[in-house]
């Protein structure tokens, strides 16, 4: 209980902004919006390992560390959806994930 | 209700608030801002949880880098989405499902998820975003329920050594624990970002 | 010493993986490696059956073991004796003539036709090497592939069907061999095949053993066609490319029935006897496979059909050979039954020499005539004789050959079948007899008479051209070793006596 | 080493030079005429030759014991287990005597056919050479035989005579078969080559069982009279081995002799060329048939005792005798002079194998001998009478197109055939020598049953040694084949007063001449052969001309079964015994009998042209009309064979087709159908499940139910296992499904192959409308997932269902 904030608090929290990242992935057409959403489902991941860092296993660094990682691929992630967008606007002129269907079995 | 907890509640409803707005508004600019509202909470929120370094990182990162991109991501690609549910579509729909509800409620549902995808390419989006909306609440209180199930921890935790960050650091370089993830990690971004270029290149 | 063995079972391999290299405009090139290696390892090959036939054939001679994978005490194990050197010169024979032939015939996608035969070659070689159950189905499975593609791109109209067809028949056959090879490996300890035999797998319990053994038995029937499961064989023969007949028909049936000598009836002696004397199950199916397969070769119009169910029948009788062997399992001391049984098998595995050589030669005739033609149907046919006299000569051999006349080599196999199958079982060898005459029949009556007696119509085959000279070079080889093996059957005969005589006598 | 080189040795060479020549012509000599038949020719004077050399050499052999056999050169041919079967010369009397004539006559036949044979084709024919290869072939064939040391070389050079008998006959004029019965070469060839199958499929179980019981097929290890003993005890298939053994290679031996059950193949080879024909009935195949009884003879007289009797006449002898009788009734109506020759053989084959069954072995031996030459010389002069009656109507046709008659160009318009002796007449005049040397070969064909009657009556077995002394009269073979004397001596009077007396009857009978002396020399040779040899085998008791010459075939043939010795010492004792007298007396009625009526009723007043037969004319009157027409078809027994083995194998053969595959593309038999079908009823299974699914897609609630429910039954059965398996619930919903499939598809083989394809594709084809490309559907899907996982996991944990 660091300044009476029970642990549950903040893993609820991450849990919330989990869901939402999720709902805006699945609802949210756009495909940079969906990159976004992803950012959000991925700071709640941090929230959670920090908070557990914080709370178990304050002594080790290893939660920090995790959380360095997260960032890492954060912005791997981020830089790779980005180019992908692109390159999809420029062939297909649309960033609307509806449209890209052409995987469709 | 300690000032730690106040703090925290006020935080914690910024970032989701910031983060509904990123989900639902349609104006790309909202939307970023919105975007920019969640990460400044928890840069606040890993204040709280005492690991300033990794709020400064947090801030550094996403606020600095990420947003930048996604900024000009956004900019340079004008907002299409024109399909979601218009404002009065949304009511229409509404009404439509109320009456489709009672009587086969997959249907509507099902239809949407796994109907083919007509050819002018406006089906109807309503029934993907309920369902989206459904599976996320679902998930979300199943998770919910779950930490509340368990009895996390009794003890109070320890204080936070003062050198968390040399410990930080040591840990992240020293052979017997994170170096080789590190060397991966930075490996798989060196990649990742000479991938985005060459995608991006003007043949 | 000089590892002999692997070194013949990896030549082609290499051949295949020096073909890769060579750009696949470059044909000439491509043909020429082709045959080239497959003639080392013909020459390889006949080295070994020389140096087996010196040696003794009765042993296994050659033997390399290392050990593969040791956790499941798996080795790769080679052997060959006098059962598998006859055979694998025979596949390397039939290899060397099937590219030489298809150098001339086959012009799209060469280097895929080649890479795919040497390959094929190669996993042929180790199913007759192999000694360890695990590397015996594992050539086993390589077989089927290139097979099927062979079929698959190479082939005729409905080529799709039947290469998808055959394909799926074999893998649900080696998929029960493999639990049952599993089961031994349970048993026993050992993938050896001598040491499995001689441990006795499932000696304990007769339904266990009478379950592993049927498994084997249907993988190798499935293989070798015996009637309930050869609907495979005249679609695959229809459809496959002449070179790959040649093959499908000279070697891998041959597997089958090798497996069913050197693995199904060392590993469970007693479940063979029970199956052919008590409860005569196995008897029934050769003799139905003889008969039933020659009575269908009589009604069919299309050559490479009726071929095929010819081989039916003519596979029909290794089986029963097998029987004749299987039978006299407990009563091997009076030297009258030994010897009945030995010649049972020598029959068995004369047959399955005489049988590749002979359908080799009738698929190649076959393919000739519908490069020329491109008309099976015997029905279009007539008076030929006069027309491609070098052709109705060779043609006149292998037929006779074909349909068993004594003085050529078909009639070896059939004869010591007979001699061990008469004195045991005289009602099933007098039902066998059956077949010849209907093979008889239809030799003459559909292929010679239809073919090339009778009023030739000019307009449509005078422009009939004979033999060419790469044609007769690919054939009179093996109209040579028919007349030879005809009149003079010893050396091919002393090599299978010694080894069956050995294996005989070493079933425990 | 001192060269005690034994001039038998040369035996093996005998058979050497005539394949020697046929590998020669086939491979080389196959472009040039003169080259072949020279080759040929000087192949087989080479054999006759080596052959004059290994009689003389085995006639001067010391009396052996059981026999003069000699024995040499073993070559190692086959092994089977451990016993080891070489291949060697073996020389006894029948075979020395055997190869005096086999090489003549050959050689006589070559010579002739290279005259008989003008091909009309002036180029050089392939044909031309390959005939005379395959004739040398023929002749190698049949000296293997008597040459080699045991019966399995003598089962090969058996078989190999019989495809150069199918590719002479079959591979010849193409001449298409007008008639009903007339049958067209080729199928004559095939039909040959089939029956001679059968008997050789006989003769190879025989083969077999010898082989297993003996351990070996050599002459010397089958005929000692232990191994004998031991065969004739043990008992195999109700009767003794030996039995069995004998009746599977007398099997062989009638198909090939053409006795009675397998006779057909040999009428039909008329259609054959004569020298070929000639080859066939006379010098070699159907004679080999006789001579395996012959050479088995040991076995045959092993196996005699538990041989089936039929009214107490040895079932081989029965077979003999019948033959005999049916085949003379048959010859007595044929109008074509080929095919009465070749009926004619049938009975006196006939009569060798009666002789031979009852254990008149010399008889039989002298019958074989004397009948071979009789025969060739006989074909051979039918031969030149042909050609004679071709040249002729050459002629008329020449002439003929003056003096346009309508009735002689009708009758003629019945399709001309030279070989029709109705045609023929008065050619007394127009062909002397071949006249002399047909009346030579009739005299000799119908002396012959005589003294083989008189033989035949003085073996020991009529006798009734050990066996009471039965009468001969009451043996019914005695009287078949006395009745068969009568009826030879008739038909050949016959046939030689319808073609050589009277005026000419047709304008081709008018204007024949005598053939090439390239013919009529053979002719000659073969009639002084004929008339020398004859007088060597009449037996001593024949009355008038018995004793003029000592016996010397008799002792010399009989040495070899240890017969001739005893025999002759019995008779030498003084007069012969009274009950001897009789049945010669009634051989020489009968014979004697024949003859006048055939002067009767041919020769007295000679037939006018434009005449039916007389014969014919007579048993119409007698309303016996049927009967001739009834010998004249072969008393059907052709037609009965073909209606019932070869059209009910052909009906059952494409019974059998549609049964396995089916021939046209769309129809599938039932056996790949019933394997397809099943294949197909996978796929209509795969199809009901998914029309069935596809209705569940639009009730996805209750599916989704369906599911929970589902999932309870399968945690019902307790099989945790399932579930950490992570089935998701749509895995669940296939699960159902596929255990079901997986059921149907362990049972059926084949059908699986293809079922489980299009079921594969159907279930695809259900799950495909999910993959709609849109990523987010598959989050969405996921999600989903998880979330069903979760609550079963939760319900089993915590709510232990």
């Amino acid at each position: 209980m660091i300044y009476g904030i029970p642990l549950e608090w903040y893993l609820i929290l991450a849990a919330v902004l989990f869901c939402i990242g999720i709902y805006g992935v699945l609802a949210r057409r756009n495909a940079v919006v969906t990159l976004m959403c992803i950012e959000l489902m991925l700071n709640a991941v941090n929230i959670n390992l920090l908070a557990f860092w914080r709370y178990l296993e304050p002594g080790g660094a290893l939660g920090q560390a995790f959380v360095v990682f997260v960032y890492v691929v954060t912005i791997a992630a981020a830089g790779v959806g980005l180019a992908l967008i692109v390159a999809l606007w420029r062939t297909h002129a649309t960033v609307n994930l509806e449209d890209v269907n052409r995987l469709a079995g | 209700m300690t000032l730690q907890q106040i703090l925290f509640l006020i935080l914690s409803v910024i970032t989701l608030i910031a983060a509904l707005m990123v989900v639902t508004l349609h104006n790309i600019s909202r939307v970023v801002f919105g975007l920019i509202l969640s990460f400044v909470g928890v840069t606040g929120l890993f204040l709280l949880l005492q690991a300033p370094h990794l709020a400064v990182l947090q801030f550094l990162v996403y606020v600095g880098g990420v947003f930048v991109l996604l900024l000009l991501g956004a900019r340079h690609l004008d907002e299409a989405d024109n399909g979601d549910p218009a404002d009065g579509e949304t009511e229409r729909k509404a009404l439509a499902l109320l009456h489709v509800l009672r009587r086969r409620f997959a249907v509507v549902l099902a239809h949407d998820i796994f109907g083919p995808n007509d050819r002018e390419g406006n089906r109807p989006r309503f029934g993907i975003a309920l369902s989206a909306a459904l599976g996320a609440a679902a998930l979300g209180a199943l998770l919910v329920w779950t930490i509340l199930q368990h009895d996390w921890v009794t003890t109070a935790p320890g204080p936070v050594p003062i050198d968390s960050l040399t410990a930080l650091a040591r840990t992240l370089v020293a052979p017997y624990a994170m170096a080789l993830p590190s060397a991966v990690a930075l490996l798989l971004l060196l990649i990742a970002l000479i991938g985005a270029l060459s995608i991006t290149r003007r043949r | 010493m000089f590892p002999i063995l692997s070194v013949t079972l990896f030549v082609p391999l290499a051949g295949a993986l020096l073909i890769m290299v060579i750009p696949s405009e470059d044909v000439k090139t491509i043909r020429r490696v082709g045959v080239a290696f497959a003639f080392a390892t013909l020459v390889l090959a006949a080295i070994i059956w020389i140096g087996v036939m010196q040696w003794g054939a009765g042993e296994m001679r050659y033997e390399e073991n290392y050990p593969w994978i040791p956790a499941f005490n798996i080795h790769f194990h080679l052997g060959v004796d006098g059962l598998s050197a006859p055979m694998v010169f025979l596949t390397t024979l039939l290899t060397t003539l099937s590219l030489f032939y298809s150098a001339r015939t086959i012009e799209e996608r060469v280097k895929e036709y080649y890479w795919l035969f040497l390959v094929m070659e190669t996993s042929l070689l180790g199913a007759f090497l192999s000694l360890d159950l695990v590397m015996f189905y594992v050539f086993w499975e390589i077989q089927l592939l290139p097979m099927f593609l062979l079929i698959g791109v190479w082939g005729g109209e409905k080529r799709l069907y039947a290469a998808r067809k055959f394909f799926i028949y074999a893998m649900v056959g080696s998929v029960v061999m493999l639990l049952a090879i599993i089961g031994v490996y349970l048993q026993t300890g050992t993938f050896n095949i001598i040491e499995a035999a001689a441990a006795q797998p499932f000696y304990g319990n007769f339904t266990w053993a009478g379950i592993a053994f049927w498994a084997f038995f249907v993988a190798f029937a499935i293989r070798t066609p015996s009637v309930p499961f050869h609907t495979w064989l005249p679609d695959a023969h229809t459809e496959a490319p002449t070179a790959g007949s040649v093959i499908l028909s000279g070697v891998l049936l041959q597997v089958g029935a090798y497996g069913l000598i050197r693995v199904a009836l060392p590993l469970f002696p007693e479940q063979f006897q029970y199956f052919v004397w008590d409860a005569p199950v196995i008897p029934v199916i050769g003799v139905a496979s003889i008969v039933y397969g020659a009575m269908v070769c009589m009604a069919q119009w299309d050559l490479k059909r009726l071929i095929a169910y010819s081989s039916v029948a003519h596979l029909g009788y290794v089986t029963l050979g097998v029987c004749a062997a299987a039978g006299s399992f407990g009563l091997l001391d009076t030297p009258m039954n030994l010897n009945a049984a030995v010649s049972g098998l020598n029959g068995a595995a004369f047959q399955m020499f005489s049988h590749g050589v002979i359908t080799g030669g009738l698929f190649f005739l076959a393919g000739m005539l519908y490069e020329r033609t491109q008309t099976r149907d015997l029905g279009d046919f007539g008076g030929l004789a006069r027309q491609i006299p070098h052709y109705y000569g060779i043609t006149l051999v292998i037929a006779f050959a074909a349909l068993g006349l004594p003085g050529l080599a078909g009639f070896w196999g059939e004869f010591f079948v007979f001699r061990g199958t008469v004195h045991a079982m005289p009602i099933v060898a007098f039902a066998g007899i059956l077949g010849i005459l209907f093979i008889a029949v239809c030799m003459l009556w559909k292929i010679l008479q239809h073919l090339f007696l009778g009023e030739l119509d000019e307009e449509k085959w005078s422009g009939l051209t004979d033999v060419a000279w790469w044609e007769k070079l690919t054939l009179w080889p093996l109209v040579l070793i028919i007349v030879f093996l005809g009149l003079y059957p010893a050396p091919l005969l002393d090599s299978f006596n010694a080894a069956m005589t050995t294996l005989l006598q070493t079933l425990p | 080493m001192v060269f005690n080189f034994n001039l038998l040795d040369l035996a093996c060479f005998i058979p050497l030079f005539p394949l020697l020549a046929f590998v020669a012509v086939s491979l080389y000599a196959h472009r040039d005429r003169k080259l072949s038949h020279s080759l040929v020719i000087g192949g087989m004077l080479v054999a006759l030759l080596l052959a004059q050399i290994v009689f003389w050499r085995a006639v001067t052999l010391p009396v052996g014991g059981g026999g003069r056999a000699y024995e040499s050169v073993n070559v190692h041919w086959l092994v089977a287990g451990e016993e080891r079967l070489t291949l060697g010369v073996y020389v006894d009397p029948a075979a020395a005597v055997m190869l005096f004539i086999v090489p003549l006559l050959c050689l006589t036949i070559f010579i002739y056919s290279v005259g008989y044979m003008p091909f009309d084709a002036p180029q050089v024919d392939p044909r031309y050479s390959r005939f005379f290869a395959y004739l040398s072939l023929f002749a190698a064939g049949m000296l293997g035989i008597v040459v080699f040391n045991n019966l399995l070389a003598f089962f090969i050079s058996w078989e190999i005579m019989g495809t150069c008998a199918y590719l002479l006959l079959g591979s010849w004029r193409e001449k298409a078969c007008p008639g009903f019965d007339e049958i067209t070469p080729r199928e004559a060839g095939l039909k040959a080559f089939v029956v001679t199958k059968i008997g050789a499929l006989f003769f190879m179980l025989g083969l077999a069982l010898l082989y297993t019981e003996v351990g070996s097929l050599a002459y010397r290890d089958i005929f000692n009279p232990e191994t004998l003993k031991r065969l004739a005890s043990t008992p195999f298939l109700g009767t003794s081995t030996a039995t069995v053994i004998a009746l599977l290679l007398f099997g062989g031996a009638a198909a090939q002799s053409a006795q009675f059950p397998l006779h057909v193949w040999l009428p039909d080879t008329t259609e054959g060329p004569t020298p070929v024909l000639a080859m066939i009935h006379a010098a070699t195949m159907a004679s080999a048939g006789a001579f395996l009884v012959v050479r088995a003879y040991p076995l045959f007289q092993a196996a005699e005792v538990g041989v089936w009797a039929i009214g107490g006449v040895p079932f081989v002898a029965f077979v003999g005798a019948v033959t005999a009788l049916g085949a003379s009734l048959i010859a007595v109506v044929q109008h074509d002079v080929k095919g009465m020759f070749a009926c004619s053989t049938i009975s006196q084959l006939g009569y060798v194998i009666a002789a031979l069954g009852i254990g008149a072995y010399t008889a039989g031996v002298f019958h074989l001998v004397m009948h071979a030459f009789c025969k060739t010389l006989l074909f051979l002069g039918a031969g030149s009478v042909i050609r004679g009656m071709e040249r002729g109507r050459q002629q008329t046709h020449a002439y003929e197109f003056e003096e346009q008659e309508d009735a002689e160009g009708e009758r003629e318009e019945r399709s001309f055939d030279p070989r029709d002796m109705i045609d023929m007449g008065g050619l007394r005049w127009r062909m002397p020598r071949t006249f002399w040397a047909f009346l030579v070969g009739g005299a000799a064909l119908s002396i012959l049953p005589l003294i083989t009657i008189s033989f035949w009556s003085t073996s020991e077995r009529v006798q009734g040694v050990g066996v009471a002394s039965v009468n001969v009269l009451s043996r019914p073979d005695f009287w078949m084949l006395i009745v068969a004397a009568g009826l030879t001596a008739f038909y050949t009077a016959r046939q030689l007063f319808m073609i050589f007396a009277g005026p000419p009857r047709t304008g081709a009978a008018t204007h024949t001449r005598e053939s090439a002396p390239s013919l009529t020399r053979p002719l000659v040779i073969l009639a002084v052969f004929v008339v020398c040899l004859f007088w060597l085998g009449i037996p001593a008791d024949f009355p008038l001309i018995g004793g003029l010459i000592p016996n010397w075939f008799h002792d010399f043939v009989g040495s070899a079964i240890g017969a001739g010795a005893q025999s002759t010492a019995r008779l030498s004792g003084g007069g012969i015994a009274a009950h001897l007298q009789f049945p010669l007396m009634m051989g020489l009625a009968f014979a004697l009998g024949g003859l006048l009526v055939g002067w009767l009723v041919y020769g007295l007043k000679p037939m006018r042209a434009g005449e039916m037969d007389r014969l014919e004319a007579g048993m119409r009157k007698l309303h016996l009309g049927w009967l001739h027409t009834g010998l004249r078809k072969r008393l059907y027994i052709d037609w009965v064979y073909r209606k019932t083995f070869v059209d009910g194998s052909i009906w059952l053969a494409d019974a059998l087709d549609r049964f396995d595959c089916g021939r046209e593309e769309g129809a599938r038999g039932v056996l790949d159908g019933l394997v397809n079908g099943v294949g197909s009823a996978g796929m209509v299974l795969s199809d009901a499940v998914a029309w069935f699914d596809t209705r569940v897609l639009d009730a996805l609630v209750n599916r989704l139910a369906w599911v929970f429910g589902g999932l309870s039954n399968v945690a019902g059965w307790g099989d945790v296992h399932m579930m950490d398996a992570s089935v998701n619930w749509m895995g669940v919903a296939a699960r159902q499904v596929s255990t079901g499939l997986e059921f149907f598809d362990l049972r059926v083989i084949d059908g699986v192959v293809n079922g489980i394809g299009k079921t594969v594709r159907s279930l695809g084809g259900w799950i495909r409308p999910i993959q709609t490309g849109r990523v987010q559907r598959y989050l969405l899907i996921a999600v989903v997932t998880i979330l069903a996982l979760v609550l079963t996991f939760f319900m089993i944990l915590q709510l232990n269902i």
